[in-house]
């Protein structure tokens, strides 16, 4: 892992433009529901009618080849582009179809699958969610139960998915179930495209520790798929996954919000009915955690850079993810800390993107604390910071 | 140098009427409905006599000194207890007992009746030490101006102690929370509490003026000592629950084929969470007995437990969410409103960072005293 | 674990009485040794001194029972007199004996084992050091292969022990050896009792990290060794040791020590000089390593409430060991901060109690690297951090 | 985004070279015997054009960037050279590169004759910035007055540039080691470097002096940030080594019938170990680049790196101790010597405390001109 990291030399005019149709295309209704996102997902109809407008635009998937709609941008140009969006404070829509499927599918899919999925999920009129953990799988997938068995041209569902986000939203489903008890776990597991109205499936949402509502429960009870939605071959389903897990690790730059929470944290820190704006600690903590944000912006780059040059980033995705993660929990601990008191209220309702009412927290404070409580859930859902250790060790470290 | 048997007695009783009468999905339900203070448990705390605990017979009390107290704060942690103890108490055991009106105000204390609630907190440049709420003399009498947000148990008061600047310094005020001129917006907040947001423009009479000057900043600095121990103690609780929760999850819940809890790497997680709940179970007793004994250490010994119950709390809590995984992310489990209860305490009356910056102060001075001791 | 922990309340006729005795038996040259004492042990020599001056003034073993030769002392005048002998800076002389054979010995010992061995032990006339690690044997300390082979009315003893401390100083040595090698590893071993002149053994010293030797390797070849020697039953070795191991546990107050290092930071603090004078959050981390000291000195206060009161303090010893040795390498990191350049110089020959010329490091700052670079062993020997970590997982949380 | 094709070269050259002349035993007798420059080895360094590195071609130097010398410097890290490589080359290619004497001085560094190394901690209440080190005017002309203490790699130099305060402000001058009138101690350091003590009180003849005034101030602040990210690189490679030889350790050793490295919880320290140490990586390398491309963000970046530097060196060769066990702890193993050699580093120069303020200082001044800019 010897590579030199470069700075990020930024492209001015591919940012002036992106800047312009941002400020063009963002209203303020778009804009305040970026701003009152608390956790990975904005407002889902905001998000939703965001995907719209950036599919118009011909940006809807940029990190897709040009072929299924992509934009053709380099990876500095995608960077700007995200930075840009954050930035502008633009929502955030559901992207597991986007993110997570789309690569699998442009690799594993047939062509029919391919014309017949790529451009409704793209045009964000598709909506997808992810179906991998169960009840008694979570870190430990591969004992995974639901099954799915042949009948015809079938195959017939039953089991249950849970911690699947925003199913209470989606058209479509795209699971791991179970093909073959016979053979050892992984080998028996198959890749699945579900459409959430067939007959049989029913969904439970729980709520979330800060009150709203993004992770479900699903339930298949004779649920019938067409064999035609098998993804990849049949049993085959953990090498899918395994690729796509791969792809959500290293398709992130969590410094894009680290950057914007420490510069939060600087602006409350500055203000003088700030708590926290006359103790050095609090300003030595924030700056060391800006060198650790610096550091792994460098790293996100180094990775950024192997990327461009072909090599395979491997395990370095994995120590991007718990940095990523953990130094996000240490961005909203400060926040929490700058805030103090003025974040205790919790209220809902002003969390609507419609809502333009006054709020009984600060105003800068409005989402400190769901933001804080939900940062606990990044160091475990896509993998936890410990599975991301094991395999450090185990693929970086060969322990 | 175990618990007496009174104390013994008091956690015993404690324990097992908050066992009886708690349930985590009502207590969900309540808090859904606005509802933090139920009415027959407040009755029921105070014919136990928990309402009478920090005052002196003379006034009906029990007497009892912060390490009893704490005994109950403790379990308000463990038991996720919303009602508004540890926040009525302290005001009444350090502010309202210190007012020529005590023997009136008191006895609505100790039969429930009377909930005061600290109003210390402001939107505007105002400090929790020096408010910029105004107790002001006019043509036809005092009146009290200003703002006091984010009081926390807020929901729950019948009455504000409201903390305000003036001409002779510091001043108490006591406003009903019915009375005219007094706006109050309250609102849910996530460790199920219930919160306050108040605006004050309304007149005064001289009965409402608890304290003024010295006595007020005595009041003050008496308050804030009971909070941090108090915030403390019910930290400890809620802390050591989280941790049990979380023994308890990990020697159930199976991954590859194995419990959690034969995880070394898990193992030594929660070894470090038991050695640091065990930490701080000595710092907050030992700040109670100092504050009882009234030692000179007392202050440093309050700002220590506060220190650190915040700083164990909050990692305490954070691990037992990791620890748990998913599940702990829902609403419908309880570990994770331990991890939001601790958090709201953090910053209860005094935060973390605010109290290590007292100690390093008292410190100083401990030092500076011990070196002009030697010299003579 | 829930006891009531009340302040110490100092006897202070009893600490006059103590402090009146050290200043008259300590010379300018004991002072010296215990000033400059960079690990657990003071310089040899000077320790071996010190413990006849006490054992003559009838304080050589103030934790063992009157009829040993101890004080009769309570609980708290043993905390009095430790503290009064570190704050006057008495040597440390080499206390495996009374510490840790003298206590198994007054319980498995023979009245003719405990009439032969522990008049030597108190007076220090025979120094002891301890045989129970091996090179393949460490924190897995039950695997040892050291053996102890019936002939006659003598065992023969084969193999070797590694992290002997002063060894090369000691008259006699106390070891786990195996005597029965087909029985559950812990059930065939013994405890023995060995005179270091014994043909057959060779101690080979270590230079520990920091240039001294204190740590040795011995090396047993045939070394003949009466069976009278033999402490407690033959194959019950493992239950004599763990006793010991437990009294090493419980019998330490880590705080008077982290307490003094606390005070000598806060005076280089305010020098002038001192690199980190003007740095409010070393004063900051200072005061959150302050707190955490005296948590654990009310922990240890409330292990001796219940020594006292009779229970069994069980695993909170554990604890105490855990964050005893980790606050103060916690310690040690701030003195080298606060030293900062000026601990660099390494000069053995200014350790040596005789020697009171100039030194090339600041005057206060002598032993600081020393302190720091062993302070790194601390949480090593003795039963290492991960040890006690997995008995407190064990033993208290049941895991 | 990988090293360039010379820098690769580079990498493996060294490499090779320092791999096949070092060996752990023979430079601990060494160090025993208060060897600490080898002769041949320098001589070889010089050879290699090492020496040559950081100067013009102009002064028939090799005119490497910072982000060339940083290899040297890891690989120093990683084979605990104890050769002061480091040391000269901050001194030689930010102070005396910019002296009027820069043309007669830098062949004998090139050639491995002059050894200038830095003097600029001192006993008494100057600091490094503002030394009290006096170089003043007399009848009979210049003098220098002072203490200069604990200089790291001093038992290697042939000169050292000292800094001290003149008339004119800042003043760097050169003084051979064997002058009359310089007394100097030299020591045995724990990181095998060899230090010195110095007591100047000499006269000092014009061509001594180096630079002086703000030209002095600005090569002080030049030395500084190289000297910073000289032992962020070189701290980069020993806790790489250290935590090579920890993975090593415990795929070999067996505790409990298996391998230490099996166990989970020493599995996911290491990972903390991995994580933390490319963490670091990136920054050191980034604040070359910056400094190499005279960014505008070159004084973040280089405190940047000291900072995380300085405490991953430290946690990851403690961890690389507490991991191995007893056989860390003997300095027979080489394991605690990366300990060792980043504990020195850790206050060579500048420490992490002062780097860390030095970064908040450089960081408000960037927020401040981008708010004014964002007014405009």
């Amino acid at each position: 892992m010897n590579a030199s990291s470069p700075l990020p030399t930024d492209s001015d005019a591919f940012r002036t433009a992106v800047r312009d149709f941002l400020s063009e295309a963002l209203t303020p209704e778009l804009i305040r529901a970026g701003e009152r996102t608390t956790s990975v997902f904005s407002d889902f109809e905001a998000g939703r009618q965001w995907q719209s407008i950036l599919h118009q635009r011909g940006w809807g998937a940029p990190d897709w080849p040009l072929e299924y709609g992509g934009t053709g941008w380099d990876i500095q140009q995608r960077y700007i582009f995200q930075e840009e969006c954050r930035q502008a404070n633009a929502p955030t829509p559901v992207m597991m179809g986007i993110q997570m499927l789309g690569p699998m599918l442009m690799h594993f899919g047939t062509p029919s699958q391919k014309e017949r999925f790529l451009p409704g999920i793209i045009s964000g009129e598709n909506v997808w969610c992810q179906g991998y953990s169960e009840p008694g799988s979570g870190s430990d997938l591969a004992s995974l139960k639901t099954t799915a068995d042949h009948d015809g041209d079938d195959f017939i569902v039953n089991g249950t998915k849970i911690w699947t986000s925003m199913a209470h939203y989606s058209d479509w489903i795209f699971c791991l179930v179970r093909t073959d008890k016979a053979v050892k776990p992984q080998a028996g597991i198959s890749f699945l495209l579900v459409d959430m109205a067939t007959p049989g499936i029913t969904v439970k949402p729980f709520t979330s520790l800060d009150g709203e509502i993004e992770q479900c429960q699903v339930f298949f009870e004779d649920v019938r798929v067409p064999a035609d939605n098998l993804l990849g071959q049949e049993n085959q389903g953990w090498t899918v996954a395994k690729s796509l897990l791969e792809f959500e690790r290293g398709g992130q730059h969590f410094t894009i919000d680290l950057k914007k929470q420490l510069s939060k944290i600087q602006r409350m820190m500055s203000t003088e009915t700030c708590r926290v704006s006359g103790d050095p600690t609090f300003a030595y903590r924030v700056a060391e955690t800006q060198i650790d944000v610096m550091a792994l912006e460098q790293t996100e780059l180094r990775i950024k850079g192997s990327l461009t040059a072909g090599d395979n980033p491997g395990a370095l995705s994995s120590l991007v993810k718990v940095s990523g993660t953990e130094l996000g929990q240490c961005c909203a601990e400060l926040l929490i800390e700058a805030a103090g008191q003025s974040a205790i209220p919790w209220q809902s309702e002003v969390l609507a993107p419609s809502y333009s009412g006054s709020t009984a927290a600060a105003s800068e404070s409005v989402t400190t604390m769901a933001e804080y409580i939900n940062s606990r859930a990044t160091t475990i859902y896509g993998g936890t910071a410990e599975i991301q250790r094991s395999i450090i060790a185990k693929h970086v470290l060969g322990l | 140098m175990t618990m007496t048997e009174e104390q013994t007695m008091l956690w015993d009783t404690a324990d097992r009427y908050l066992r009886d009468h708690t349930d985590f999905n009502q207590r969900r339900d309540q808090i859904a409905e606005a509802i933090y203070n139920q009415p027959e448990k407040w009755q029921a705390f105070a014919e136990m006599g928990w309402l009478a605990m920090p005052f002196p017979e003379s006034l009906d009390g029990l007497n009892f000194g912060l390490r009893e107290i704490a005994i109950l704060a403790e379990l308000c942690g463990q038991y996720l207890v919303t009602e508004p103890l540890i926040d009525a108490l302290a005001v009444a055991s350090t502010v309202l007992i210190r007012s020529e009106q005590a023997a009136t105000l008191v006895p609505g204390v100790i039969s429930g009746d009377l909930i005061a609630i600290a109003a210390i907190d402001e939107p505007t440049a105002g400090s929790r030490l020096s408010p910029s709420c105004t107790l002001s003399q006019t043509d036809s009498g005092w009146r009290l101006q200003g703002k006091k947000y984010w009081i926390s148990a807020g929901a729950s008061a019948t009455h504000f102690a409201v903390l305000a600047d003036s001409s002779n310094g510091l001043a108490w005020v006591l406003v009903a929370k019915n009375a005219a001129g007094l706006s109050c917006e309250t609102f849910p907040t996530h460790d199920g509490k219930g919160g306050a947001n108040c605006h004050f423009d309304l007149p005064i009479s001289d009965d409402q003026i608890l304290l003024m000057g010295d006595a007020a900043a005595e009041a003050l600095s008496a308050f804030r000592e009971c909070a941090m121990i108090l915030s403390s103690a019910e930290t400890l609780g809620a802390a050591q629950a989280a941790l049990d929760t979380t023994v308890d999850y990990t020697k159930q819940r199976e991954q590859f084929g194995q419990p959690l809890a034969s995880f070394q790497a898990l193992q030594h997680r929660m070894a470090n969470m038991l050695i640091q709940t065990e930490l701080t179970r000595s710092l907050v007793y030992s700040a109670c007995d100092a504050a009882d004994h009234d030692s000179p250490d007392r202050g440093r010994f309050a700002r220590a437990a506060k220190v650190k119950s915040a700083a164990v709390g909050r990692k305490v809590t954070q691990e037992a969410i990791q620890l748990h995984g998913g599940i702990a992310t829902t609403d419908e489990y309880i570990v994770g409103h331990f991890f939001k209860r601790v958090t709201a305490l953090e910053t209860w009356v005094c935060s973390k960072g605010e109290a290590l910056q007292e100690f390093i102060a008292l410190d100083a001075k401990k030092v500076a005293s011990a070196n002009s001791a030697s010299r003579h």
